[in-house]
């Protein structure tokens, strides 16, 4: 264990700390995980949320691009994620699933324009990524 | 493979190979102020080569393959064979390096102190980098930190920067007398042209830097900055990491020192003029 | 040994006399390494070479492999350890396969081998159980295709895939260690009965067993891929156990035909050597169709063995409607 | 519930590094970096290596702190987190 790594006995035993357990359903632990897809069935299974959850406001332009809610020719976002097999059926000229060919082209670019920082950019580079 | 080039780009050495002379010539030209990789042993193997032996003639078609793949990729143009290559030396640090934490960021030094720059890219961090090199800092990398877990130290992996879309027409502005690759236009990432870096970032491109400040910038918006704590900085890094869980505890180790020791800051900016500007001032106030 | 050998002979060699290759060049060096990393060899090749006097590049990322082994290692380890959680409660002993099992009971078969997924064996009358307490404690199936699906549980020794939804890791649940389509019907009871426990509530298969498991697994059931690595794990429990009472058990199973050949190449390739058929020396041609990129070479006889691995796990007209429907299936490229 | 004996998993076996509110864990055993927060730090610390039953965490943890709300399957749920993750062994 290292140098900081001690269980320091809960402090100011003079007036108690105040700490709360929390809900049944929240967590108090956060797991790292690998930030690249390391297996084909994890690149099948991982998920692309269209678009970010910090910006689930915004709707897709044709272009990929998000726009103001409400924009006209504008798609609203997605209801659910897509799988990482969606996407890739979808980039190689299929279409998402429960999405309409326009919309479907929309939430594709939008997929495109990923970059990395973007919450499902892992799962599309790893869909990007070559066999050899 | 018919046609080969081998180059150490800081410390890793790579060999690639390929069933055209087109990408090989082009790599041959970008990097001809390299080194060759050490004891003349590469550390990763780059294959671009075609689907079918038809494919290199009919409709060219260059897949990437290497010591270190991940399934499903579609092929690309020949006429973008230089990406693949690139794509393909990316792909072997992701998936394949072990020896340094790999954080996904741009690194610029000064005074034997690093500048990190990480998270949404875009007109981002290579756009930065490439403009920072040009305005007396060295560039050490556009893609890739390599943080020695042992020292701490960052080693500089400095490949070509690869600039996209808007963020060509911005360099090549800011960088006058830059010695660009070809434009290859509409790949699957947009438009790309290659940068090569400086031959004082190519000379001194053995030497590390110690790890003096970390910036999360975002393109777009008006100029603001903001202290990132702790452990957003740390949950950030390991996302920014390809290898951050497959290198365990000297991983751990290397981070927390980084996230303990180097002040991180979040700075919005609306374009490039004022990111440097920014830039500046957050290095002087250390 | 110069640079003069380019295909898999150059990676049995050097592991199996690691001081020959001091005498390799840079060229050597390089295809050794692509090779190694091809057939998922280089931890293993790594630990083999430890302590020789190398190339400095060389050495770093050979004891780079060492480190990623090493993590790999503890990751496997960790994977069943929580499978042995989930089946705790179902009092399931949990027998591990393969890579898991070598790295549990630290042989030396385990040393530097790359792991992919968990491996389990459990009692087939068990499977339906097993596999409700593992989507109960986060895995997950991994492909919804109703074809693969039906195929694998109506005659496959395995369950569909499963991956853990938060560590991103592959389960195999077999309940036998072969197809139920294949020829051969191996003791699967008996497997379980003769399991060894290695840690608390992790056992492995016994010695002969996990040799007979090999050779099945090479023979019987796979195209030959990662053969020369599965080859490399039999001839470390041949010299780790010897191979007393093996002739038998391996009859027990049905498989003595191919566990006389898994010793022979093992021996060839990494041992003495030994006398060999012409099938022998064809199948040696296929282990080591590698080259010095790593690429696999041989194309043709890579598919005679690939339709020759269909052809031992089923029926000639299950083979054909599966070839059938997997080819109506494929993307056109 | 039997009141089973709750553990800490031992100190050897963890690499820990306090960076705000969360803490940040690297279990040796599986390799698995852990981000925690209260009160799972507390939790750990309570328990230490000796362990200790559910009952008398949920009383030493009532008498240390100001407990907002001391419910005891709230309290369970934290344990299944921390026992999953390795950090906290039963026995």
């Amino acid at each position: 264990m290292s140098d900081d790594a001690q269980n320091d006995p809960p402090k100011g035993a003079t007036s108690r700390r105040a700490l709360m357990l929390g809900a049944v359903g929240a967590s108090a632990i956060v797991s790292i995980r690998p930030a690249l897809a390391q297996t084909a069935a994890s690149v099948v299974t991982c998920e692309i949320p269209v678009p970010d959850p910090g910006r689930a406001g915004n709707y897709i332009a044709a272009d990929g691009s998000l726009v103001p809610a409400g924009t006209h020719g504008a798609f609203a976002p997605a209801g659910k994620a897509f799988k990482g097999e969606d996407v890739r059926i979808a980039l190689g000229g299929g279409q998402l699933p429960g999405t309409s060919y326009e919309q479907s082209r929309a939430y594709t670019n939008y997929i495109r324009r990923l970059q990395s920082g973007t919450s499902g950019f892992t799962c599309f580079a790893s869909l990007q990524m070559p066999r050899g | 493979m018919r046609h080969v080039f081998s180059v150490r780009i800081g410390p890793v050495g790579f060999r690639i190979g390929s069933d055209w002379r087109a990408p090989i010539a082009q790599l041959e030209s970008l990097y001809a102020d390299y080194p060759a990789p050490r004891d003349g042993v590469p550390d990763f193997n780059v294959r671009l080569f075609a689907a079918r032996p038809w494919r290199r003639f009919m409709r060219p078609a260059v897949m990437i393959g290497g010591d270190f793949v991940l399934p499903e990729a579609a092929p690309l143009p020949l006429a973008q064979g230089l990406l693949a290559a690139e794509m393909g030396m990316n792909l072997q640090m992701a998936l394949g390096q072990r020896r340094f934490l790999l954080l996904h960021a741009s690194v610029v030094e000064r005074d034997g102190r690093a500048l990190l720059m990480t998270g949404i890219s875009g007109a981002g961090k290579s756009t930065l980098a490439a403009l920072l090199g040009a305005r007396g800092w060295r560039l050490m990398g556009d893609e890739f930190a390599l943080v020695d877990p042992e020292s701490g130290a960052i080693h500089a992996f400095p490949r070509l920067v690869s600039l996209k879309n808007e963020a060509i027409g911005v360099v090549e502005a800011g960088v006058p007398g830059g010695r660009f690759g070809p434009l290859l236009a509409g790949t699957p990432k947009g438009d790309i042209r290659h940068l090569v870096p400086e031959a004082a970032a190519l000379a001194a491109m053995d030497k590390p830097a110690e790890p003096a400040l970390i910036l999360f910038p975002r393109f777009g918006f008006d100029p603001a900055e903001r202290d990132v704590l702790p452990s957003e900085v740390f949950v950030r890094l390991t996302q920014a990491s390809t290898n951050y869980v497959a290198i365990g505890e000297r991983g751990f180790d290397a981070l927390t020192r980084i996230v303990k020791t180097v002040p991180a800051r979040a700075i919005d900016y609306p374009d490039t003029d004022s990111a440097i500007a920014q830039v500046e001032a957050l290095w002087a106030a250390l | 040994m110069g640079g003069a050998v380019k295909d898999g002979w150059l990676l049995a060699r050097a592991l199996r006399t690691p001081g020959n290759t001091l005498a390799l060049d840079s060229e050597g060096w390089t295809a050794l390494i692509a090779m190694a990393r091809a057939e998922q060899m280089i931890g293993t090749l790594a630990y083999r070479l430890e302590g020789l006097r190398l190339p400095e590049t060389v050495a770093r990322i050979l004891a780079d492999a060492r480190t990623s082994a090493e993590q790999g290692r503890i990751a496997a380890l960790w994977e069943a350890e929580a499978a042995r959680r989930a089946l705790a409660p179902l009092g399931v002993p949990l027998v591990l396969l393969k890579g898991t099992a070598f790295v549990a009971a630290r042989l030396r078969a385990g040393e530097g081998r790359s792991i992919g997924d968990l491996d389990i064996l459990v009692p087939r009358t068990q499977l339906d159980a097993v596999e409700a307490a593992l989507l109960e404690a986060g895995w997950e199936w991994v492909k919804p295709d109703p074809y693969d699906d039906a195929y694998y549980r109506q005659w496959m020794h395995e369950l569909p895939p499963l991956i853990h939804r938060e560590r991103d890791r592959m389960i195999d649940v077999h309940h036998t260690i072969l197809p139920l389509t294949a020829r051969i019907a191996p003791d699967a009871e008996g497997l379980l009965a003769a399991s060894v426990e290695v840690a608390p509530g992790l056992f492995v298969l016994s010695p002969n067993d996990m040799l007979v498991h090999a050779a099945a697994h090479l023979f019987a059931d796979g195209d030959l891929a990662g053969g020369m690595r599965n080859l490399w794990d039999v001839q470390c429990l041949v010299e780790q156990f010897g191979t007393r009472g093996l002739d038998d058990r391996a009859a027990h199973h049905g498989l003595s035909r191919e566990v006389a050949r898994a010793l022979r190449l093992a021996a060839a390739l990494y041992g003495e050597g030994t006398a060999l058929n012409a099938a022998d020396r064809l199948y040696l041609r296929r282990l080591t169709a590698r080259d010095g990129w790593g690429r696999a070479t041989r194309p043709v006889m890579r598919l005679g063995f690939y339709v020759r691995s269909h052809w031992l796990r089923m029926p000639p007209a299950m083979l054909a409607r599966h070839l059938w429907t997997k080819w109506r299936k494929a993307p056109k490229s | 519930m039997p009141d089973r004996l709750y553990r800490m998993e031992r100190p050897e076996n963890l690499r820990v590094a306090h960076l705000d509110s969360f803490t940040a864990v690297y279990h040796r055993n599986s390799g698995i970096t852990h981000l925690i927060t209260a009160p799972a730090p507390e939790i750990l610390a309570t328990l230490g290596e000796a362990g200790m039953t559910f009952t008398a965490l949920r009383e030493t943890l009532a008498s240390a702190y100001e407990l907002g709300d001391l419910d005891d399957a709230a309290l369970a749920a934290r344990l299944d987190e921390l026992v999953a993750a390795g950090l906290v062994s039963t026995a």
